[in-house]
């Protein structure tokens, strides 16, 4: 492993286009018009999330605010055949996995704790214990190695996450049934108040090679370097050579949750400075100077994610409460006589209210 | 007398138990300047130092066992994990480790570490955030359980938990943390007599029935016990969840001749099932109808907005105490 | 009819269930060429590659959370954990994952998993090698538990097992691997009619005591069945722990109106109290004397020279008959 | 981190003392003696271990043939109050700590869990789950810090634990604490019957550079460089420098216990290539021609081990069994009153038998 220090960058901050000596790009101009399209809907989708909570209408809501690059260019790189396992904040790869933004508000809403069908997007429910899913991730590329397809797995998670037993796990059984899939931890800079250096000694990307493939580590408010980066490794998974971690830098410029208070412990200026590397803007900054788009597609773009951010608002109080009863339903594929008799229990119970008039 | 949250009275607990003994450490994820997700632990660390109040990586096998070695070094940890279903990831050193070192060591090693964690439903939260998790516990010899209900109970069992010469795992009601109660601040260790944390305490006195409850459910009890028409509910607050005051338990159910056991967790093989086993054991030829349990039913703690249908509420407790009236 | 031990009839049942469907795969550690610690899987990596019969590295947590992505993927994977006590690693995969998916995923996701691991003690072992996790996993909703008692019922429970698109915790009572017994090769999931391991089975009738096991205990109360005097012992074998088939014992203990649990784990809150309370709840009218549960103790499980007097035996079961035939 | 691949020797396989860049160790006559007489009195206590066991006279037993050096020589390398946490194979490493070869039989004979105070030894009871003790000892580093002290912890653990996740999560807490700890990690190429490259793809000395602390490689069947950097490492804790992450590269010449069966995974002649480079016989040329230890050196310490072993297999006999009521101690440091009730029904019980005059 190189010592490199650098991010690999393809877009400066300033929206300059850069080359990079082991990675490139070459995307058409209705690709990159498509990737600023999806980080834009994103963040329209964060935005309105945020006040929706704070209506009321959600009971909680985790912002990727910043974090766009990361999510919509590793993502981007997937072919629909491939599968992603994201975590609660990975909205971004949600979306672009197919998942509908109300699908996703429905968790937040309290109404659910899935919201659509993994196998059908091959996008992984969220995952919230902290590290669970990157082994499900593992599992689901050795399985995919087995079929002896050339399919890949990506699976996410942040940098607290490394911590955990079960993402060092995965790193084992990954390496040493050189299964196909992409570690793609964001390093956002926080684990809900704890600074990397708490999870971590050493930059994340390093702790690849102790166990035996690549790490990469990619300017993860580029979309451009991320979604480079990603391809490249998720071609070496396709070709047989096993996995790759990719450390995406950026930041969380949100609170944890919307039941954080992070000006508890950190900085306000540190979030204005990292407002400058945006990942939209920088990628606007270039479509623009490049003239692939103009100010005509932004404000196309604009209007699409103010219409999206309409149908949220109205949908997501029009969004169904399930009935009671459905908290027995799925519990098992087949269900048996026990919870069955807990299922009649609950329903007369519930009758008699209704008898009387009370529910 | 002082009037605060459940949350303050654990807080002005472990202010208490740091200033006696310098051995007492904190130690868990966001503990420190944020003061714990549920700001449990507020202001500790600015008073006590970083040493004292130690913020843990995103691994609770690693708080767990690292507090293991830092018990055997003589500290007393106190564990902060952040909701009681990533407790789980810690099972194995706590089942394996923490509640058998003391017997394997013939008594030489003590690990007198709390495990403190909220739990239980009834905020609203998502998925892994509102689970009830004690049976694992009680189940697992060598632990001791605890769980306050409210904040007279908090700040004397948070103590007694930390003065434990043995593992101590404290539960803490999450829905009941911002409840207000009186707390005497001036209730020491030393003086608690009777309300000795290990013992389960009668909240309201009864003739009737026996309602047995313990953390979250104990005021959804005592609410019960107001609204009851005609019957009079006998309230015990249980405390101490391993060992159970039994004892106390049967004393009630002998006058009563009828018992009710409330709790969240789901109900086969909760801990319910001991106490009913015990109840219908211990007064056999008092019980004058089964013993019912309200509680959880056997599914995934459901989503938020179906959470109320899930829990026990006022209504189930006094349909149960109908049921085992009309027997 | 061939005579086989309790391993090798686990064996069998895995190589019908591998022949019948490419999908099922095991996954464990030293299952391949070793066999097993135990030598359950004996041949199989020979006879159907490597591909089919992987050989796991040392992680617990890993091996299942793996698992859950092979099953998401088409797979069902049979996982052996080496011992029993070497689950808890991946008890927060099993707890949070496992044993939700299906329900989070509103039925979308299916997890046909079976977790194989060999529990209970009197084999001599040391440490961790003896333990009786069971209600642990019966108290977890979302799982099914299941253990066999003998070759016969081994056989069709592991297939069926397999067969089950719900995840099922696999006990296999390791003191009885070598126990022989007659298998009736030719019985399949198809025709196995009243042998649905999901029911329990009346091992032995009898008017006077009903007794319930499961595991390796039924052996035990069949012993103790034999040699009671003048006592009537009708011996029940659970076989399904989750769920509970509660018909098939409440149906028992209204006949005889006695009722004695056996079992090794521990007492407070294990299994044993879930039967006890169901039974005292349900047959609360016809119950002649307390329900006796015989277990082990509150403690750590012993080293072995004093197993013998941790685990539930002969004349322990025969004590607590006695006790309910005084009352 | 180097890649190197050569561990570090100061003993050839021949008994040949050769020059190390980087570590090297200068020893008395009589240290070097005692280092060859500590290896010996531990591999006639595995051997005579072994034959109890198949006498009947011990349930199980792991055999550490064949580890000596890597055993006696850490261990050696520790102050008295230094703390040592070892695995169920680290008999090298309780004797060197003091626990009396008997206290080590008690576990394997079945009458207890532990045998020793851990406390007044400075030495862990051996953990038989894998890799738990990994973060004891990582806690207990971080108390030696918090107190001040410049004491050190050492933890052992065997190349198959690599894989636990608590080995990993204890990799995060030193490193993040910069914890005075060792971690000594005995590569005998098995894991039971898995290789090392089924736990971890590549060299696990490896692993340590990523999670921020150095790794080291040594040969594990040469007890002079084993000594050399275990003290090394001991001196980068105890100076403030944090963790390091020593991998022995030795060989399990016996069987995983005496319940194995080695000859099901492994070839005979992978061991005749590991006796060739047995510990004890390296030292033991050497001492014997650099004129440190005679003949009569040998003959004596061949005698004490006799006695040694005489004294284990009389002594064996007479450990005395627990009485059966002790399984209720110790598993409160404050037994409470429900286990006092159980204690009080078993032994009005077996006063019944007693009674009948049946036990
Ligand atoms: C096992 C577990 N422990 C604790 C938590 C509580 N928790 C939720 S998010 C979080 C921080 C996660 O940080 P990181 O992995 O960096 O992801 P980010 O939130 O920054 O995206 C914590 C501690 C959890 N969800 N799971
Ligand atoms: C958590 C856990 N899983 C499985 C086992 C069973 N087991 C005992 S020793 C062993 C192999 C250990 O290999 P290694 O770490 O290389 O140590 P060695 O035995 O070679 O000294 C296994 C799988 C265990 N003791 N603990
Ligand atoms: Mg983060
Ligand atoms: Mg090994």
């Amino acid at each position: 492993m190189t010592a490199e220090t650098d991010p690999v960058q393809l877009l400066t901050p300033e929206g300059q286009r850069v080359a990079h000596p082991d990675y490139d790009i070459d995307l058409s101009p209705g690709e990159m018009r498509d990737l600023y399209r999806r980080m834009v809907m994103l963040r329209r989708l964060d935005v309105e999330a945020t006040a929706l909570q704070r209506q009321g209408e959600l009971g909680i809501w985790a912002s990727c605010l910043g974090q766009e690059a990361a999510q919509v260019g590793s993502a981007a790189a997937l072919r629909p055949s491939d599968f992603a396992f994201p975590t609660y904040r990975d909205h971004g790869v949600a979306l672009t996995r197919g998942v509908q933004p109300l699908q996703i508000l429905e968790l937040y809403r309290g109404l659910t704790n899935g919201g659509w069908d993994p196998l059908e997007k091959r996008c992984g429910l969220y995952t919230i214990v902290i590290g669970n899913q990157v082994l499900h991730g593992v599992g689901y590329a050795m399985g995919q190695s087995l079929d002896g397809t050339d399919d890949a797995t990506i699976t996410y998670f942040g940098d607290g996450a490394t911590a955990q037993g079960d993402v060092n796990e995965g790193f084992v059984f990954a390496s040493v049934f050189t299964a196909p899939v992409v570690f793609f931890c964001q390093n956002n800079q926080w684990a809900i108040s704890q600074p990397r250096e708490r999870q971590s000694a050493v930059p994340i990307h390093q702790r690849a090679t102790g166990f035996g493939f690549p790490g990469a580590f990619v300017d993860g408010n580029d979309v451009l370097a991320v979604m480079a980066v990603t391809r490249a490794a998720l071609e070496r998974a396709r070709s047989g050579n096993g996995a790759t971690l990719i450390e995406a830098y950026t930041y969380r410029m949100g609170a944890h949750t919307t039941s954080d208070d992070p000006t508890r412990y950190r900085m306000g200026d540190e979030v204005e400075r990292w407002r400058l590397r945006d990942p939209i803007e920088r990628l606007k900054v270039y479509l623009a100077r490049e003239g692939i788009a103009d100010r005509t597609y932004f404000d196309t773009i604009d209007r699409e994610a103010d219409d999206m951010a309409v149908t949220l608002r109205e949908g997501v109080r029009r969004l169904p409460v399930p009935e009671a009863v459905s908290i027995f339903d799925h519990v098992y594929a087949e269900e048996h006589s026990l919870l069955h008799a807990q299922r009649a229990e609950f329903e007369e119970y519930h009758a008699g209210f209704v008898d009387q008039g009370v529910r | 007398m002082t009037t605060m949250t459940m949350a303050r009275a654990i807080n002005e607990g472990l202010r208490v138990a740091m200033d006696a003994d310098s051995k007492v450490v904190l130690f868990g994820q966001d503990i420190g300047r944020l003061g714990g997700v549920f700001r449990v632990t507020d202001g500790l660390q600015k008073d006590f130092g970083e040493h004292r109040v130690m913020d843990a990586p995103l691994a609770e096998s690693g708080i767990v066992g690292t507090a293991i070695g830092l018990a055997m070094r003589g500290y007393r940890p106190v564990i902060e994990i952040q909701f009681e279903a990533f407790v789980y990831p810690a099972f194995d050193q706590i089942v394996s480790q923490v509640a058998k070192m003391h017997r394997r060591s013939a008594g030489t090693v003590r690990l007198p570490m709390v495990m403190r964690m909220p739990y239980g439903g009834g905020i609203g939260a998502v998925e892994h955030h509102s689970e009830s998790p004690e049976a694992y516990f009680v189940h697992t010899a060598g632990l001791r359980v605890l769980t306050p209900s409210d904040p007279q109970s908090a700040y004397l069992t948070i103590q007694q938990a930390i003065a434990c010469e043995d593992p101590v795992i404290y539960l803490e009601p999450k829905r009941r943390y911002w409840d207000k109660g009186e707390v005497d601040l001036d209730t020491t260790l030393g003086n608690t007599g009777l309300l000795s944390p290990w013992r389960a305490r009668i909240m309201r006195p009864g003739t009737d029935v026996s309602v047995i409850a313990y953390g979250p459910m104990v005021r959804t009890c005592l609410e019960a016990a107001e609204a009851a028409d005609g019957v009079a509910l006998e309230v015990i607050d249980l405390q101490s969840l391993s060992p159970l005051d039994l004892a106390t338990v049967v004393e009630s159910v002998e006058r009563t001749g009828r018992a009710v056991i409330v709790h969240e967790a789901s109900r086969t093989a909760g801990l319910g099932a001991e106490i009913a086993a015990q109840i219908a054991e211990r007064c056999f030829y008092s019980l004058e109808a089964p013993v019912q349990r309200v509680t959880g039913y056997d599914v995934p703690y459901p989503a938020s907005r179906l959470e109320e249908d899930f829990l026990p509420d006022l209504d189930r407790v006094l349909t149960a105490v109908d049921r085992v009236m009309e027997d």
